[in-house]
């Protein structure tokens, strides 16, 4: 079972690696709209500190988006997906991999980039901590969430944008408590309420997900 | 009873008119509007329905004589 | 005992359920004309104006049943989708699809009622409070669903598709309800809230609940009247459309 | 030990057949004909368990697919119109990848040995996406060279391979039905499978036999 | 010459029409992007007030950009593509239609869904005006922008992502002069010189930018 | 008309081939043939101008094509592997765009026909991606029975299409030829073309011709 899992990461991870554009460019289209909002807002430092967690948390959540599309589409065109929905373990176990895999590129750089773009904003040390924390703890709930919605507008035309309208709702909460807990910070009121239900909301994405995720496989590929 | 003194003073809603009627309008509006689009909706689809069965069942009359004739006036 | 279950599948079958919807609807016409009427009645002619508000608040007895409603049909077809997904019956898919634009309306019309409430008491159209947020919300996963059905054309994949959304969707709706209010507490206070009628007037609380009642049977009367259309379209090769169309020339 | 009985299959608002049957047993080869479009790849869906059909029953060893689940899956190596490659890994990659997922062990030496038999030899390190088109159907057959499981069943395997690569793939089905394997297989092209016993079946010829509902 | 471009425009909004999600759904991220900010900044109005230009802006861009991947990529895919490139007359033409008609269905619904999403944010009504007005001749400029984009990063994998990688810098003029024009009318200055050149960029963007779009398939095509 | 001299094909380090060269009068078809991956999509992209030859030239009424530019390519019907059809508009849809983007007249009339010659006729209000394999390659092909330009270039025309359609498409190249157009095709399949003469050529064989650079 854990070697099934592996497999599935290893070789999406291979695919994406293949890609190179896939990783370098999430990553570059989270730094950039980041960097587009002091432009189109304007300079002042204190407005910007303020809206940092926002635009942060709101940046991260529309480059995982954009990467969700891809999650499953390339598989269901190829008849690679048929393929996996053929395999005698179950759909949900190769879809937690699949999961995992999209976490490790389009999540975890986002992580690790967030505390570099919190500086452009001005942030203090706390807050900076707290917002990467938030990204580490949210951005698996981000994949899970989002697969469920890849799966459902698999095959379906139009479907990278009709995506995002069925993603974004639920991504509500987890943006709400990330940027939550960056406010909270900076306000000087403890992180930790929201950072523990943050937790339980990606526990929730990773482990509950792939259920409906691989439900909805099934009917798209009927 | 009634709580209004006058029309004009029911109509102005204590200078709140036009949010309340505006709220009243609009919810009428398409609450009417719902109904009336379902029910033409329903009589289309119900014409387009009767269109397609006749059509398809000139078809199979047309095919079944194909048939016999082909068949020779076999049984049935 | 099985003599129910099997009655209750009977109906639950599209050719028996159409005449019977068919019956049925003409009484809750009838029933939410009543209603509304009297709901209506009470509340802009009879009742007495309000302490804080004046007569702007009366936009109460439509706004409230519509943000009810909202939240109810959301429910209603997040349990049709269930027996779907559970039962493989064809009726569940059907009410589900048939639900779905009331309850976007009623959405609609709670933000619509709230923000022409809004405007004459809080000075503003919107603000970012939990409720009107998660009612934003609830009308976003509606035409989520709607669209996602839309583009599914293959009826029986629709209904899944629209099912397993309409379920996650129904785990999510509280999650967003209670996360915007942390927000929203946890932030220096915010510069408006909602006031909250203070103990209602028996007459407005009965204004009140005669509309909802309204609003209630006007929900089933045209989901009832579109569920109707959906199996016309979707059974149009069935011998029984066949038969009712006929005899219906 | 595969057998079906009285499928039938609806698309849309046709009905491509009704009441199919057969029964295949070990070291038998059903050849599914048809005219495009006559429900060829439809009925193979359905004995793969990816499309419910409309009604009748699919049976495997005497249990119903639908009931066996991962048992019947993990006998199960389904080929279908696309190629199942991924177009950026390289046809050892590929082939490695699909043995991994389906929890077969392939080391690289019987990898590169099956690459090099269905003539992929010098093009293992080149992304798929450079193939040609019958390479890339060459890829994606490397994968039954070693394949053990039971039942095979392709769609339409030979399109787009020259001749030499099509005799090489009749030749892994008639090993693969000698050692007692099960085939089901379409194609429009007439090529004879060397050994094992060979059941055709023929769809429903056009408009006469599919109606609109 | 006309009548080419009005097939490629015709077919293509048939095609937009036909997928329906196109069309409601890019103008749904619209509003749900919009909808997001006030989420992850959170609902203090003066703030809002001060951050909705901007917001505005970047959804409008943001959206627009998410639509891009499709335009040449279907084409791409099923060989459409090569048969446009090789039709009698300059490729430049055809896309020129295809970038009109881009506009119709991912443009236009926004600029009519501004002045709605304005009020979200307490927006006055000159300002309403003013942003709704450099909406209209802003996007155009995004669309034709956005075609030499898309065509760059043809058949190149990963390409949506790298998508935005090219194009979000080409697109950050627009970004500053139709937030700009709104900014100036919030703070009292004029619009006038702001919108103005964002005119400039849009004739620019939509007569210029389809000569390298065409050079840009012919090499995707080799 | 059409004239190929010394044509040489290069892709990654790999010559395909080199020095291949034919001269194609009116009422003449080029039969291409070679196993998978011996270049003949390549050559045909050459021929259309898709893809610039590493040495050699093509001539076109005895011009060189990369000059003619528009007046070449006005005169060439090209079809390749993928079938250039939208898998969301109807048969019919298809076929009028692509006559309309080719700005050439054709009525919904003589499209219907069309249709019903490669037999869609009542699939023809169904959206491509409901179409089988062969279907959509017969919507696809579609186009050839009311196309009157000169060069027709097709690739692997034969490829999922029951014996059929395989005969009707043949059918349409003869008809071509006999009018005096001229046609470069291949195919794994031996099909006969009734009318015109067939020149054929054979692309290296093998690793052998093929170098690595
Ligand atoms: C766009 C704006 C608004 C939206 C989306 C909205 C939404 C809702 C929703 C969803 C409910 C039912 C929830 C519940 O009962 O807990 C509700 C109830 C209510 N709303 Fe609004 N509302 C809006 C504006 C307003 C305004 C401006 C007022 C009054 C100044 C108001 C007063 C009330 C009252 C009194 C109730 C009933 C409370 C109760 O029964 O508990 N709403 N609204
Ligand atoms: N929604 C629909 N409405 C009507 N007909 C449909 C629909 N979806 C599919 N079909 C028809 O169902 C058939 C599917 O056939 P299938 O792909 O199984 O054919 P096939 O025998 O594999 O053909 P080929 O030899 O071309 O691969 C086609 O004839 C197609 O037109
Ligand atoms: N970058 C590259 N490096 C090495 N070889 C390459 C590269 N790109 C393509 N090739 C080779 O070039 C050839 C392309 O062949 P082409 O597609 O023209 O073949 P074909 O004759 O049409 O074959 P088929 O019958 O399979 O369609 C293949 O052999 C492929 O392996
Ligand atoms: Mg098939
Ligand atoms: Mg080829």
């Amino acid at each position: 079972m854990l070697s099934l899992i592996r497999a599935v990461i290893g070789r999406d991870l291979r695919l994406a690696m293949r890609r190179q554009a896939d990783i370098v460019a999430a990553t570059f289209f989270f730094i950039i709209v980041v960097s587009l909002f002091p432009l189109g807002v304007g300079p002042e430092p204190e407005q910007l500190r303020r809206m940092a967690p926002g635009v942060l948390w709101v940046a991260a959540l529309l480059a995982t988006m954009l990467s969700l599309p891809r999650l499953f589409a390339d598989d269901h065109r190829d008849g690679t997906l048929e393929q996996l929905a053929l395999a005698p373990q179950p759909l949900a176990l190769i879809v937690l991999g699949k999961v995992i895999a999209h976490w490790l590129f389009a999540g975890l750089p986002l992580v690790l980039l967030a505390p570099v773009l919190g500086i452009q904003f001005d942030l203090a040390e706390d807050a900076l901590a707290v917002l990467t924390l938030s990204l580490l703890i949210g951005t698996p709930a981000l994949s899970g969430i989002g697969a469920i919605g890849a799966a459902l507008t698999l095959g379906v035309r139009g479907g990278g944008v009709l995506l995002s309208l069925l993603v974004l709702p639920l991504y509500i909460p987890v943006l709400i408590f990330g940027a939550g807990a960056v406010d909270a910070t900076v306000t000087g009121l403890g992180a930790q309420a929201h950072l523990s239900l943050l937790g339980a909301l990606a526990l929730g994405g990773v482990f509950f997900a792939p259920w409906p995720t691989a439900a909805a496989l099934r009917v798209a590929l009927e | 009873m009634i709580h209004w003194n006058s029309l004009a003073e029911f109509l102005a809603m204590g200078r709140h008119g036009p949010y309340v009627w505006g709220s009243l309008l609009v919810m009428v509006l398409l609450m009417v509007a719902e109904p009336m689009l379902l029910l033409r909706g329903r009589s289309r689809l119900i014409a387009r329905l009767r269109r397609q069965h006749r059509a398809e069942a000139a078809e199979r009359g047309q095919a079944r004589a194909g048939d016999r004739s082909m068949a020779n006036w076999s049984n049935d | 005992m099985s003599n129910r279950l099997i009655n209750w599948f009977r109906y639950a079958s599209p050719q028996s359920f159409y005449p019977l919807a068919g019956r049925m609807i003409p009484w809750f016409w009838g029933l939410a004309a009543i209603f509304g009427v009297a709901g209506l009645g009470i509340g802009f002619l009879l009742a007495p104006s309000d302490a804080q508000q004046g007569e702007g608040y009366r936009i109460i007895f439509l706004h409230v049943p519509a943000s009810w409603m909202s939240m109810f049909i959301y429910l209603v077809m997040a349990f049709w989708a269930a027996t779907g997904l559970a039962f493989n019956t064809r009726l569940s898919g059907m009410m589900a699809s048939a639900l779905a634009p009331t309850g976007a309306l009623f959405a609609f019309l709670s933000l619509w009622t709230g923000a022409l409430w809004g405007k004459p008491m809080w000075g503003t159209w919107w603000v970012w409070d939990a409720r009107l947020t998660s009612e934003l919300i609830l009308l976003f996963l509606y035409i989520g669903f709607i669209a996602l059905q839309a583009a599914i054309d293959d009826p029986r994949r629709a209904d899944r598709a629209g099912a397993i959304l309409a379920l996650v969707g129904v785990v999510n709706i509280p999650i967003i309800y209670f996360s915007v209010q942390w927000w929203n507490t946890l932030h220096q206070g915010a510069s408006v809230s909602l006031t909250k009628a203070p103990s209602m007037a028996a007459m407005m609380l009965w204004g009140m609940l005669l509309c909802a009642l309204a609003c209630w049977m006007y929900s089933i009367a045209v989901a009832l009247m579109r569920v109707r259309v959906i199996m016309l379209e979707r059974e149009r090769h069935t011998d029984w459309v066949r038969a009712l169309l006929r005899g219906k020339e | 030990m595969l057998e079906a009985s009285n499928l039938e299959c609806v698309r849309g608002e046709r009905r491509l057949f009704a009441g199919v049957s057969f029964r295949l047993a070990a070291g038998e080869m059903l050849a599914l004909q048809g005219r495009n479009g006559s429900g060829k790849t439809s009925l193979l869906r359905m004995l793969c368990g990816l499309t419910p059909a409309a009604s009748g029953e699919i049976r495997w060893c005497g249990r119903p697919i639908a009931r066996l689940g991962e048992e019947f899956r993990s006998a199960l190596c389904f080929l279908g119109h696309q190629n199942a490659i991924k177009e950026e890994l390289t046809p050892l990659e590929n082939l490695l990848a699909t043995a991994r997922l389906a929890q077969e062990a392939l080391d690289e030496e019987a990898a590169l040995a099956a690459l090099e038999l269905v003539g992929l030899l010098g093009r293992e390190d080149l992304a798929c996406r450079y193939l040609s088109q019958g390479q890339k159907r060459r890829a994606a057959l490397a994968r039954l060279v070693h394949e053990k499981r039971a039942l095979w069943v392709l769609d339409e395997p030979y399109v787009a391979l020259d001749r030499a690569a099509i005799d090489l793939v009749a030749g892994l089905v008639g090993a693969h039905l000698q050692r007692g394997g099960l085939a089901v297989l379409t194609t429009h092209q007439a090529v004879a499978v060397s050994a094992g016993s060979v059941r055709e079946l023929t769809l429903g010829d056009d408009a006469a036999s599919q109606q609109r509902l």
